[in-house]
């Protein structure tokens, strides 16, 4: 049918059509600007923030935000030690974006091949993984996080650590799911009467599948881990200073939510915007991926949709 | 109340929100009268489904819309009534039954269940009243033990009892206009003799009308008064069943015609010489039964193949027929070493499969092939064709060079009728057809001596089907392959096979020249398969209708 | 059935089993109790000898004898800082969490339910992009900063409700409205989604021909098929919040599971981390088997599977 | 059982709200104060902890003297006088007529078998292990009511130590932790719900005059905002302990010197700490006065030494460092050209939570040592952590270290704080200086005015001739007093909240 040569459909056009596919669906739009401006701000902040305004001075303590009397920088006001709140919003979202997404790319990475291993492996060793994703889910992350502070050093190294463990069943679970599912399909039987072996079939039939599902929960888990690693810096045992991150900023920052607002509040806002953003973006992906779903965000319907 | 029961005048849908929709019925009219069968003919994507859900008010809107036309029915015009009314109307009015009644019957609740809520919905009865009519409404369409049955859910039933239950649901408040989408789409053969027989019976008893969407010109030919060919959204050709096939008018209702297999007689078929390739001997798969806390086998299992054996030959094409559950896919699985058997044994060129490993085991792979049923499943949608069909020759290297993959691709692409451009594209781009014939080439990639292939027709419109057909007794003229062809359609095979084997509960009862089985059956079961496979002629399947009884009243 | 839940059970034991030799030795990698018991001027002696009489100076392995010992008499040891048998202090702390656990969990999914299914009724409709964007924006806040917030605006700035503690029903607003933002808004997401899936499915089509009112097409229909999903999504929630509602315990001043096994975790008081993570696991675990037990209820194919 | 019935009084059965929240403001002679924390236990012999002591110290069990909070002196309290009859041997005459509240009589040989249950090797009391740890004690009762307590080695100052030493009822059980305090206190322990609360009830037959409120009722929040808008709403009378960012009324928010003190202790036995110039260095880096009405409250004051004013043995003579980062780079110049290492990396080392503003408070001084060249490395650490670096065995292969410790003594006696923190068998002690040792030596069993100057000798050795130390802050707490109530904290706030000091403004 007149499928074959419809216009857009070929591979090369593919980036335009996601951009245009982002256009349709404003909000998702803007999460990603949001999203684009704030990891340019964190590769790039410090190269423009002057370091003066990272630094110490206590006659600027508190500064209300909003007034521009003592320069651009201080727009958001300053923290309890008189520094930049933007400039500290700034450093910190360098270690907060470096915390979530290695721990999210961790888990992801380690749950999803031991994942895969449990889907394919039949027998005792998917059993073994699948009970130690039990063991793991209900095990304490906050015991977690004071043996692996105790026992190393409190650094950022250990809480992603930490927080990566934590997230391990979920990605386990989910694709092993995926797999159970996957393995059974058609193709992946055809692959395997050409002769193509386990490792094969895995990475190249049945992996492909698995990662856009997996990639959307890391979306969604991106939020969990900063939002996990604030209430662990709440609760004392998350990042210490010198180091900071949004939670670390928020946590110390509770104690003048009635004197000082902004100490709490722009940290907790970059958060909420963030994991808002990103899961604005993946709900937009989980549409966008999904061929009944895409017409939504495309310009008239597909005629191979037709029923 | 004169005129028609339902009469639908320039009946336009169109589909795609914004911009440049897709219109997917154009201007269509038909009519129907109480007591009367009308048929919509057409192939996938012309437009019939659509316009039955419009009647139905079940369209997908968005991305559906009604652009313009009225339905009347009993002279109400039903686009132009309010969303309630309509609720109304459908159960009570007018009832629609579905091909695909596994998604189409609520797998959460019990179909007693199911059957009375039409009944509470539309005449308030209490739930103990709705559920005594449910169980004498099952009882009618033929479920045994209805009363207990009742509590079932669907998934326990089989695919006819299953649509027997859906015209138990349709039926219970005599409606005037039943809708029977692709009604025994995908049912056995005789399974849909007797849903066919079910529905004659229902409009006979209540002179309600029926708007019967079909592809299969057998099923028109059996049950309709009236049929109107669609094709691309519009109506080609209408008229009395004997008219118009009996002398078609439009080129697209004689293509489709001269598509259907077995009017014609099937073509000479070259000699084979007596080379076995392979060989199943007393091939058995049990799946066993576990259970208990540490899912030990109870001992019990389902026999799925059962004592199998056969012989294929080089250059030849051994059809396998048999209804579904009939062990004929886990065979393929077994000869294509998916599944270990239970035990027997497969020869492949004198040895056994299942010693095979290394080297032999990847020269086995090389050399046997498979085309599965299912064109849409059996492809990976993220690669490109090329990529598809390279990836046999990335894993047996010695097969081609690299530098020639292109031109061999292209090479293939062109003996299946496709475009050697076409290799760019990914399997979503084609038509049912299109990724059949790309299978089809990923399968000669490594010049293989056997192909099995698993239903490979089975999913496809009937003009399709016949092109595939067509390309496979080419390639094996060309080729000089073997086929192990399976198939549920007995035209089809009686087409193609040089000899066929008939499966049942996973046995074979009967095998032989494929001539001889057809004309000839010894054993009552290829008896009632064939009686039961419909022709496309008002006449010839009255005859066989008539004969089928006979046959099971002896 | 019976034997489902039993293998069930049994996995469960061997889970549990494996997390209790984690637990043990991972608390001990965590320091000496006496470092807090103590005071602090408690001198080098006084220290050796508190070691000495708890046992914590025998050879790593006696004492996971010693306790595997106990463990198979039920005892779950003694609390040395609270000076009382441990599984007394976990049991007097659990119904408070259960309780909570409880409520917020029905009040969310029950709102989500509503919320979800209407937002998937008309996708990208108003309810839809308020409903969604609202509750994940509301998910995506720090509850401790949420907690600290609404203590300082309802009870101190608008005196509508108590600060913190339990007693009265209005001592429970807050706490499970805080506690409830990231279940409700998660699940919203997903009973989103499923709704979006089930109100496509081919039995909603049949539902509709068959002259079914929406309403039912829609809670009825629809809302059964999209629930198991939701089901396996809150059990997760549910285990969170028996796991960790560990901040809104603390700052509402609620004795519950969280607040002890922080408590007891910054302590060092062994047995109570050891018998809390032990029944709150077995609490998850059995939520899991139930869970398990709710999909055959709700999906006969799974019960018949 | 338990489990459903406390399930069911979980469970909101009652709409008629308010109840509670409005409970407080009502015109009875209640007292409800809220703590940061919750007693694990509640048994008096370990008092000395806050969170028991502030519960049960002094209201349900008494002391046989107590330490005047302005002064140190001490006061009688159930001993009415004492005398020394040698250097190892002091007499107490005990209060006639005192009942506890079970009805037993208070009389030697009750105070007797008090004294041997709290410093029994069975019990882990704190008050045993802080207080009288090495020291071997004999009470006997010589009299009805005259206790004798002889020590082996000589002990001056044992009247000031009996203000630490609660008395229980003779029916406390002799080897385990009671969980319903007996004393002859003005008020009764009437119960305990875990995670709930405690009640004290006023004690008819109390031997002093009957205090005013009739029942205290104790709560504990552990965040400081929470418990400082409890007061603001009338669910609470008293907040101890409220950071100085809630303690933003006035009206209500009152400072005090709780005898905290801040400072880092220095390891000078590692390079490049070990070197007096870099010591100095780091003491003149710090601009104390920053501090003061910015991070910390404006009532803060700079520290010379480790203990307040009105403890004996303070040296008023000491002098606050001066903030002079000139001379710090001068005086590391120096050490440099001498081949002190002093790039080397000194850790900076912060206990979370220590006080409210600890972390921003580590984050300055960590810039201001940066800032006159010294390479710095801040770590905040958790107690446990922090417990284990500051005290007795230290590991081997530590780095040179900057220790910020936060010391209490508000015990009367420099004792209390001089030995642990600086003699060379002291638990935290990281000197071995023999001139200070023996200073220390000498002045634990010396009395009257020369054990003050051999005290204060010793704290001028400490901090100008040593520079062991980084003194910092002598810290004030807020409490948030409702104003219905009457209450003025002092430096023993921290340790006890005598109920018999409130009164009722209406």
């Amino acid at each position: 049918m007149a499928s074959a040569s419809l216009p857009g459909a070929a591979g090369g056009l593919g980036a335009r059509r996601w951009l245009a596919m982002l256009a349709r669906d404003p909000l998702a739009c803007l999460a990603a600007l949001f999203l684009l401006l704030l990891v340019l701000a964190a590769l790039l902040g410090p190269a423009l923030i002057p370091e003066s305004a990272g630094r110490m001075n206590l006659r600027l303590r508190n500064a209300p935000p909003f007034e521009l009397a003592n320069g651009w920088l201080y727009i958001l006001g300053a923290d309890t030690l008189g520094r930049s709140m933007l400039a500290r919003l700034i450093e910190a979202s360098r270690s907060t974006l470096m915390v979530a997404s290695s721990a999210v790319a961790l888990s992801f990475l380690i749950g999803g091949t031991l994942g895969v291993l449990a889907g394919y492996a039949r027998g005792w060793g998917a059993t073994l993984i699948l009970r130690m994703a039990d063991v793991l889910m209900s095990f304490p992350s906050l015991l977690l996080a004071v043996v692996v502070l105790y026992t190393f050093s409190p650094s950022i190294k250990n809480i992603v650590l930490v927080l990566a463990i934590t997230r391990l069943p979920v990605y386990i679970r989910t694709a092993r799911a995926e797999i159970l599912e996957l393995r059974e399909r058609m193709f992946v039987s055809a692959a395997r009467v050409m002769g193509a072996g386990p490792i094969r079939t895995a990475l190249r039939h049945v992996v492909p599948f698995v990662l856009p599902t997996l990639l959307t929960l890391a979306a969604v888990d991106f939020a969990y881990v900063m939002l996990a690693e604030s209430a662990l810096s709440f609760l004392g045992i998350g990042i210490q200073p010198p180091d900071v991150t949004w939670g670390l900023m928020v946590a110390q920052g509770r104690g003048y939510l009635a004197s000082a607002w902004w100490l709490a509040f722009f940290p907790g806002l970059f958060i909420m915007l963030t994991t808002l953003s990103l899961n604005l973006l993946a709900s937009w992906l989980r549409v966008a991926a999904d061929p009944q779903q895409r017409w939504r965000l495309e310009p008239g319907g597909k005629a191979g949709d037709a029923p | 109340m004169s005129g028609h029961l339902l009469e639908v005048t320039d009946l336009a849908i169109r589909f795609g929100t914004t911009g440049g929709g897709v219109q997917a019925v154009d201007g269509i009219s038909f009519h129907l009268d109480r007591g009367e069968t009308l048929a919509i003919l057409g192939e996938s994507g012309s437009g019939k489904s659509v316009s039955a859900s419009a009647i139905m008010a079940i369209l997908d809107c968005p991305p559906g819309r009604i652009a313009r036309g009225s339905i009347l029915f009993e002279g109400r015009d039903l686009l132009s009534l309010p969303e309630s009314e309509r609720r109304r109307l459908n159960g009570e009015r007018i009832a629609m039954i579905f091909q695909d009644t596994l998604a189409h019957l609520n797998p959460v609740y019990s179909v007693g269940w199911q059957i009375a809520e039409t009944l509470q919905a539309h005449k308030g009865l209490s739930a103990r009243e709705a559920r005594a009519e449910a169980v004498r409404l099952m009882e009618s369409v033929g479920i045994p033990e209805p009363a207990s049955r009742a509590n079932d859910y669907p998934h326990q039933f089989s695919g006819g009892q299953r649509q027997r239950l859906m015209i138990a649901m349709a039926m219970a408040l005599k409606p005037a206009l039943l809708v029977a989408d692709e009604p025994t789409t995908a049912l056995d053969v005789t399974v849909q003799a007797q849903i066919l027989d079910l529905l004659r019976e229902a409009r006979d008893s209540t002179a309600m009308g029926m708007l019967l969407i079909t592809h299969d010109l057998g099923v028109v030919a059996d049950i309709a008064d009236r049929v109107a060919v669609m094709y691309q959204g519009r109506i080609v050709e209408t008229g009395p069943v004997r008219e118009v096939l009996g002398n078609p008018q439009h080129s697209y209702t004689q293509r489709l015609l001269s598509a259907v297999p077995g009017r014609e007689p099937p073509p000479a078929r070259p000699p084979v010489a007596d080379l076995p390739v392979f060989e199943a001997r007393e091939l058995t798969k049990h799946f066993p039964i576990t259970g208990g806390l540490f899912r030990r086998p109870t001992g019990e299992a389902v026999r799925a193949v059962d004592g199998v054996s056969l012989t294929l030959r080089r250059g030849e094409t051994l059809g396998i027929v048999g209804e579904s559950g009939s062990g004929k896919s886990t065979l393929a699985r077994m000869l294509l070493r998916l599944e270990e058997p239970t035990s027997g044994a497969i020869l492949f060129e004198g040895k056994d499969v299942s010693s095979l490993a290394g080297p032999e085991l990847l020269s086995f792979r090389r050399r046997v092939q498979v085309v599965f049923q299912d064109p849409f499943a059996s492809l990976d949608p993220r690669m490109r064709v090329a990529e598809i069909i390279a990836e046999p020759w990335t894993i047996h290297r010695d097969v081609l060079p690299r530098a020639r993959w292109n031109a061999r691709i292209a090479e293939l692409l062109s003996l299946v009728g496709l475009r050697p451009e076409h290799a760019a594209r990914y399997p979503h781009q084609f038509s049912g057809g299109q990724r059949q014939r790309i299978a089809i080439a990923r399968a000669l990639a490594l010049e293989p001596e056997i192909v099995i292939c698993d239903e490979a027709v089975s999913a496809l419109d009937v003009s399709i089907q016949a092109q595939i057909l067509a390309l496979l007794d080419q390639l094996q003229r060309a080729m000089g392959l073997a086929y192990l062809f399976i198939a549920h359609d007995l035209p089809v095979v009686r087409q193609i096979a040089d000899r066929v084997a008939v499966m049942q509960r996973g046995r074979i009862v009967e095998q032989g020249p494929c001539e001889e089985v057809f004309e000839r059956p010894q054993h009552p079961y290829t008896r009632a398969l064939l009686a039961a496979s419909p022709v496309p002629d008002p006449d010839a399947q009255a005859e066989r209708r008539k004969a089928r009884r006979e046959l099971a009243g002896v | 059935m019976g034997s489902f839940i039993a293998r069930r059970s049994l996995q469960s034991l061997v889970a549990l089993a494996g997390l209790i030799v984690l637990v043990f030795f991972a608390a001990r990698l965590t320091g000496s109790p006496a470092d807090l018991y103590l005071p602090i001027d408690a001198s080098v002696e006084a220290r050796q000898a508190f070691n000495e009489k708890h046992g914590f100076n025998d050879p790593l392995t006696e004492q996971f004898g010693r306790f595997l010992v106990d463990l198979a008499r039920f005892d779950l040891g003694h609390s040395i800082r609270k000076d009382r048998p441990a599984l007394e202090v976990v049991l007097e702390a659990i119904p408070t969490t259960l309780a909570l656990a409880a409520v917020t969990m029905t009040l969310a999914v029950a709102g989500a339910i509503l919320v979800g299914s209407l937002a998937a009724r008309r996708p990208g409709g108003a309810v839809d992009r308020l409903g969604s964007t609202l509750s994940l924006a509301a998910a995506s806040a720090p509850d401790f900063w949420v907690a600290i917030s609404a203590i300082l605006l309802f009870a101190v700035a608008l005196g509508w409700l108590p600060t913190s503690g339990m007693g009265t029903f209005w001592h429970w607003i807050m706490p499970v409205g805080v506690l409830l933002i990231r279940p409700f808004g998660i699940l919203v997401q997903v009973v989103r989604g499923s709704m979006l899936g089930a109100l496509s499915a081919p039995y909603v089509k049949t539902a509709r021909a068959k002259g079914i009112r929406e309403r039912t097409v829609v809670f009825v229909h629809a809302l059964r098929n999209g629930l198991l999903p939701v089901i396996t999504v809150a059990g997760d929630q549910a285990a969170g919040i028996v796991n960790g509602a560990v901040i809104v315990e603390t700052i509402f001043g609620w004795p519950g599971i969280g607040k002890l096994m922080i408590d007891s975790i910054i302590q060092r008081d062994f047995a109570v981390i050891q018998a809390s993570i032990l029944v709150t696991a077995a609490i998850i675990f059995a939520m899991n088997i139930v869970i398990d037990l709710a999909y055959g209820l709700l999906d006969p194919r799974v019960r018949h599977a | 059982m338990g489990i459903t019935r406390r399930l069911l009084a979980a469970v909101p059965l009652v709409l008629c709200g308010w109840a509670l929240a409005g409970a407080a403001a009502a015109a009875d002679k209640n007292v409800t104060i809220v703590l940061p924390e919750e007693p694990d236990i509640v048994d008096p012999c370990h008092a000395s902890r806050s969170n028991i002591g502030r519960i049960v110290k002094q209201n349900v069990a008494e002391t046989l003297t107590e330490i005047d909070p302005v002064d140190g002196s001490v006061t009688p309290r159930l001993a009415t006088s004492w005398e020394q009859v040698d250097e190892k041997t002091w007499r107490f005459e005990l209060r006639q007529g005192v009942r506890f509240h079970d009805g037993s009589d208070f009389d030697a040989q009750a105070a007797v078998g008090s004294i041997n249950r709290t410093l029994s090797e069975k019990l882990d009391c704190e008050i045993r292990v802080k207080f009288f740890g090495p020291i071997e004690l004999t009470a006997t009762a010589v009299g009805p009511h005259t206790l004798e307590v002889q020590t082996v080695e000589p002990s001056p100052i044992m009247p000031t130590m009996m203000g630490t030493m609660t008395i229980q009822s003779p029916k406390a059980p002799a080897d385990s932790l009671t969980r319903e305090p007996i004393g002859t206190g003005p008020y009764v322990f009437k119960s305990w719900q875990p995670g709930q609360n405690v009640v004290l009830e006023r004690f008819d037959g109390y031997w002093g005059e009957q205090p005013e409120a009739e029942k205290a009722t104790y709560i504990w929040r552990s965040e400081s905002a929470v418990r400082a808008a409890m007061v603001a709403t009338g669910e609470a009378d008293i907040a101890p302990s409220i950071s100085v960012q809630d303690a933003s009324d006035p009206e209500t928010d009152v400072s005090y010197f709780d005898s905290e003190t801040t400072a880092m202790r220095i390891d000078v036995t590692r390079a490049p700490l070990d070197d007096l110039r870099i010591r100095k260095a780091v003491n003149l880096a710090i601009d104390r006065s920053a501090f003061i009405g910015t991070i910390l409250s404006k009532d803060v004051v700079p520290a010379t030494q480790l203990v307040v004013p009105g403890i004996n043995g303070h040296n008023p003579e000491l002098v606050v460092w001066p903030y002079d980062p000139e001379q710090a780079r001068k005086l590391i110049a120096e050490a440099k050209a001498d081949g002190v290492p002093v790039e080397k990396e000194i850790v900076l080392i912060g206990r979370r939570g220590i006080h409210a503003g600890v972390t921003e408070v580590m984050e300055a001084i960590h810039a201001m040592l940066q800032d006159v060249g010294l390479n710095v490395k801040l770590q905040m650490v958790e107690v446990a952590e922090w417990v284990d670096i500051y005290t007795k065995p230290y590991a081997e292969d530590r780095p040179p270290t900057l220790f910020h410790t936060m010391h209490d003594n508000n015990n009367g006696d420099a004792v209390f704080t001089v030995f642990f923190k600086y003699h060379s068998d002291g638990a935290q002690s990281v000197l071995s200086d023999e001139k200070l040792d023996e200073l220390v030596e000498k002045a634990t069993y010396a009395t009257g005015e020369e054990r003050r100057q051999l005290w204060q000798q010793a704290f001028a050795r400490i901090n100008d001739e040593l520079v062991a130390d980084v003194p910092l802050f002598h810290m004030v707490g807020y409490t948030r007093v409702s104003p219905r109530v009457n209450f003025t904290p002092s430096i023993s706030t921290n340790s006890e909240i005598q109920l018999q000091t409130i009164t009722f403004n209406e």
